[in-house]
């Protein structure tokens, strides 16, 4: 009785999905089908057994993603989806050569090639007066709840960000200049329903709120896939009336990455993290409201290069003195979407 | 018969161990090799029937030997050892007064006729712990209750940067206090 | 009424463990296969041993100058501390093991937890895995003493720190019913002692699964499953303490007490799919101030009922 | 497991504690060997409770008094390392002789 | 009695964790990764983890270490109760109340909160 064949045809599959600028719609076809196939996704490579990159990668990115792939234990398979029709193919031909032992077992023992060799902390200042060791800790590309191709790098003593750099990555692959949202998922309407829907998705997820989170996913796959509009007004009212009025939530957010008005933020990224996620769930109601017609867009306006790039500016200055946890909540109410910088010129 | 190997057992771990700390460059196994001569020696304490006193040195000493460890690791040079490094000064001095010291003990041990006593044993030392600390030993908890608040009050003063007339203002007149951190009561 | 299982009782204790573990991962995953439109959840019932199967095939991994004997001593000195806990917790009529202090044991074999859970961060030398750690022990720092006032509250009641003691002292009334808030506060320090979900900060996503950023293959399955054991012994401790153990009408003692813990697991499973992560910054403030008081008042009510 | 055999131990543990404690030049190190003379006189009084006067509770009296001791004595002392750490910015002993401030 | 059976249960419990590593080992794809840089969103690490981390709620950890002290005293007292009546009640609440005073102040000096 092979008992590894027999472990590796039950092995559970869990994916981690690379979103890179420029491969939206091959990240949301990814998210959806391993949503549907009951695949829950890694939180980082030792967890992971199957790497998603969703677009096509180059230069610096594809170096992160061959390192993620080199720490990634055995079994292990790598599915590169540079199309949304693909995306359950390429998964399905994934899934066979991460059940295939015989193939497993002769790629493991691949030699993994050390990067150099890390040196001993260096001690910096703080605010509490205490010289303690600092730590470069990048949040980059591959990294779960993260938005595609933004990379920070940020200098951490204990776990808070002394002062973080910011860095595009991938923005040469957007094909055509010409970024996903709003207008790829269908109607504009319901492309800006679908992005407050995933901003918000991102935001529970990394609030610890896991059965909200997976609500706005299955919203967000319902109203791209074109379900009608009444379909879906219940369970979006039901999860948005859930989300603004959870008290765990309000106690948990509030005052938290405040952006007040000298920095001149755009109107709907003003004020701290709660804020922002209770107005992108009012804007996704209401862009559902009336799905089919052109009327004033709520929340985000359609052309979003205003936005991530006054993020990118100010990023460094409202992480400056934030811990990692805030400082992540920050980034994902924030949600810059760098695909929307490609029609501008680019300065970080 | 089994208690004298278990004593044995106890008594040469707790004095190895004990050593190792010292011999160990790693501040994190430096606190662990400690935690183990602790628990090596409430399992003496347990063998002489005091059960209580023995879980409760296991239960306080893992939580001082992890808060050790969190300062261990904050102040110490190269925390992991992973450069060697010596933080010793006049080894030999101090390892002849140790010695000395150990000599002197065991003499004493050894030439003193220790009192024992044909007493019965309590039926529960625990609750006779207990009568004490609410009878005649209530002064012993009473004083240490004060050195409690004493210890609180100065830990925060040495410890703490900013006091309330930062946060709160040089009058106190804020409502808000401006923190870093918000915390979870208040503002 | 309780009485002490001879030495084959002791080998029981690991195998009812790991069922309730097993059962109760069962049902935590059939709650998140619901949530997220996944196939029937009939065929979520296999996922946990499926993932078992799974970190058995994983290779394992050893970071760069990682403290290879603490990191993985974490994992087994976890699911030991997850066994041994329960002790002293008896099911039904037979306990594994009678201490006079089996309050005192019950919170020492957490305790460990923290000393665990610190090491496997630590050990990785890794900057997720360490911010993790430090996480779980900010945490123990702000749940513990709730913790250790609610355990107090039951052995006011019953005059006695032996757990068979606080089981025949609840034969009249539970004591959950006349100290709703040491029961409350217990549970809620049962979720943080095992590091679940609310209080899951320290192998949250946002720091790439914290503690468990670099384990992977048989030490994670170690690791996960010390944690699910913590958790089942502390609900059987909740059910001992303050549901009167295996008291009740018709069904025979064991049953009773399998009935409850397993009740009580489903409830704190329950709770965790429905509240988000709780961030000890804003937790340390509402434990030392709201929840210690709340404790240290019931045990005075306790303690004037009593005497 | 006589009363000598006890005693052994602790001034075993005691002499070792005294080592760590004179040899160490950080603070932290020599709280750790005062930590491991702590013990010994834990060992030390449990030993003599059970030999010499188990009706009284004089012997358990003294080791919580150890205990609670210890607890005290650890948390005073981190917060003067963190005190000099923050004003010295070092944590050796010899260094932070001149603590004049 | 006890602890024989604890004794008993430790050893199983270790035994099944060997027999896991021991499966672990049969099963095993390929040899341990050694060497593996740490998960950094896919970049190398520039310096060890292991440092001297910067932890922000020292101040707790000390209030801790001094208010865990006064659970020495609870548990013997929780036994004693029954008997003793009220002076020892209200022995052991002034002993908390004194206590508390103190964590109160640590709250005023905002020494709950992360630096």
């Amino acid at each position: 009785m092979d008992l590894r064949g027999w472990l590796s045809r039950r092995l559970p599959v869990r994916p981690l999905v690379v979103p890179v600028p420029g491969g939206t719609a091959s990240r949301l076809a990814a998210e959806r089908t391993c949503r549907t196939r009951g695949w829950y996704s890694a939180a980082s490579p030792a967890e992971a057994n199957l790497l998603v990159v969703a677009g096509a990668t180059d230069g610096a990115l594809e170096a992160a993603v061959e390192r993620v792939w080199q720490s990634m234990p055995a079994p292990r398979a790598r599915a590169a989806i540079a199309r949304a029709e693909h995306a359950e193919g390429q998964l399905d031909a994934a899934e066979a050569t991460l059940r295939d032992t015989f193939r497993q077992r002769r790629q493991a023992t691949e030699t993994v090639h050390p990067g150099p060799e890390p040196e001993m902390a260096g001690r910096g200042e703080d605010r509490d007066g205490l010289m303690l060791d600092q730590l470069t800790v990048p949040l980059g590309p591959v990294l779960p709840e993260w938005p595609a191709g933004l990379v920070l790098h940020t200098t951490v003593q204990g776990d808070v960000i002394q002062d973080a750099r910011v860095e595009l990555l991938g923005l040469g692959q957007v094909s055509g200049g010409t970024p996903w949202w709003p207008y790829g998922g269908g109607t504009p309407r319901r492309g800006l329903a679908a992005r407050h829907l995933d901003t918000c998705a991102s935001l529970l997820t990394l609030a610890g709120a896991g059965r909200a989170a997976i609500t706005a996913r299955r919203l967000r796959d319902d109203v791209l896939l074109g379900r009608p509009a009444a379909e879906l007004t219940g369970p979006l009212r039901r999860w948005s009336a859930g989300v603004r009025r959870s008290w765990p939530l309000r106690w948990l957010l509030s005052g938290l990455g405040p952006v007040d008005d000298d920095l001149a933020p755009p109107p709907h990224l003003a004020g701290d993290v709660l804020a922002r996620l209770r107005r992108f769930a009012t804007a996704a109601e209401e862009a559902l409201a009336d799905l089919d017609e052109d009327g004033a867009l709520p929340g985000r306006s359609g052309d979003e290069s205003g936005d991530a790039q006054w993020t990118i500016e100010t990023l460094p200055r409202l992480l400056a003195g934030s811990e990692l946890a805030a400082a992540r909540l920050l980034v994902a109410s924030l949600d810059p979407d760098i695909e929307a910088l490609t029609g501008r010129e680019v300065r970080p | 018969m089994w208690q004298e190997i278990v004593f044995w057992l106890c008594a040469a771990g707790a004095v190895g161990t004990g050593i190792a700390v010292f011999r160990v460059d790693s501040m994190a196994r430096a606190t662990f090799a400690l935690l183990a001569s602790f628990l090596f020696g409430a399992g003496t304490v347990l063998l002489v029937e005091l059960t209580y006193l023995g879980v409760l040195v296991i239960l306080m000493m893992i939580m001082e030997m992890v808060i050790m460890v969190v300062f261990m690791v904050m102040y110490m040079m190269n925390p992991a050892g992973l450069m060697p490094m010596s933080m010793l000064h006049n080894q030999r001095g101090s390892l002849a007064i140790a010695a000395g010291t150990f000599a002197l003990l065991t003499a004493g041990i050894y030439l003193v006729d220790w009192p024992t006593s044909r007493a019965p044993r309590p039926g529960d030392p625990t609750k006779a712990l207990g009568e004490a600390l609410m009878g005649p030993k209530m002064l012993v908890m009473i004083v240490l209750g004060l050195a409690l608040f004493a210890t609180i009050v100065a830990t925060v003063v040495l410890a703490t940067n900013r006091g309330r007339y930062d946060r709160y203002g040089d009058r106190l007149e804020r409502d808000r206090p401006d923190d870093p951190v918000r915390g979870g009561v208040g503002r | 009424m309780i009485e002490l299982t001879p030495w084959w009782g002791a080998l029981l204790l690991p195998p009812v463990l790991a069922a309730f573990a097993v059962a109760a991962a069962v049902f935590d995953s059939a709650l998140t296969a619901r949530a997220a439109g996944a196939p029937a959840p009939r065929a979520a019932a296999g996922a946990p041993l499926r993932a078992a199967g799974g970190l058995l095939l994983q290779q394992r991994r050893r970071t760069l100058a990682a403290d290879a004997p603490l990191w993985r001593g974490a994992g087994i000195t976890l699911a030991a501390a997850g066994v041994l806990a329960s002790l002293v917790t008896p099911l039904g009529r037979w306990a594994v093991g009678d201490l006079s202090v089996g309050i005192v044991w019950f919170n020492a074999m957490e305790i460990v937890a923290w000393a665990a859970v610190w090491l496997a961060g630590w050990g990785a030398n890794s900057a997720f895995g360490l911010v993790g750690g430090y996480r779980f022990i900010a945490q123990g720092l702000s749940y513990e003493l709730p913790h250790m006032f609610a355990l107090t509250a039951p052995a006011i009641g019953a005059g006695s720190l032996r757990v068979a003691d606080v089981v025949s002292a609840q034969d009249g009334l539970w004591f959950a019913v006349w100290m709703p808030v040491a029961f409350l506060v217990f549970l809620a320090t049962v979720l943080a002692m095992a590091f679940r979900r609310p209080f899951d900060h320290p192998v949250s996503r946002d720091t790439a699964g914290g503690v468990l950023a670099e384990l992977s293959g048989v030490d994670r399955l170690v690791f996960l499953a010390g944690r699910w054991l913590l958790l089942v012994s502390g609900a059987g401790m909740a059910v001992a303490l303050f549901l009167g153990g295996g008291a009740g009408p018709l069904l025979p003692a064991w049953l009773w007490s399998v009935l409850k813990t397993a009740a009580v697991l489903a409830a704190l499973v329950w709770a965790g799919h429905r509240l988000p992560t709780v961030r000890m910054d804003r937790f340390a403030e509402l434990a030392w101030l709201v929840l210690i008081p709340a404790t240290l008042l019931q045990a005075l009510f306790v303690s004037i009922v009593v005497i | 497991m006589t009363l000598q055999d006890y005693l052994l131990l602790a001034a075993a543990l005691f002499s070792v504690g005294l080592y760590g404690a004179l040899s160490q030049q950080s603070i932290v190190m020599i709280m750790m060997g005062l930590e491991l003379m702590i013990n010994a006189v834990i060992v030390g009084g449990a030993a003599f409770w059970y030999f010499t006067s188990p009706d009284r509770p004089d012997g358990q009296v003294v080791v919580v008094l150890a205990v609670t001791a210890m607890a005290i004595e650890m948390a005073m002392g981190f917060a003067v390392t963190t005190a000099v750490f923050r004003a010295r910015d070092v944590d050796m002993t010899d260094m932070a002789a001149d603590l004049r401030d | 009695m006890t602890f024989a059976n604890a004794l008993i249960a430790l050893a199983l419990v270790l035994g099944v964790t060997g027999g896991l590593y021991g499966v672990a080992h049969l099963v095993r794809l390929g040899s341990t990764g050694v060497g593996m840089r740490p998960f950094l969103s896919g970049h190398d690490p520039a310096e060890h983890a292991l440092s001297r981390f910067h932890v922000r709620w020292y101040a707790l950890t000390m209030i801790f270490l001094a208010f865990d002290m006064e659970m020495v005293f609870m548990y013997p007292w929780a036994l004693v109760v029954a008997e003793k009546g009220t002076s020892a009640v209200v022995e052991m609440f002034v002993f908390l109340a004194i206590l508390m005073a103190g964590v109160v102040y640590a709250w005023r000096e905002g020494a709950l909160r992360w630096t």
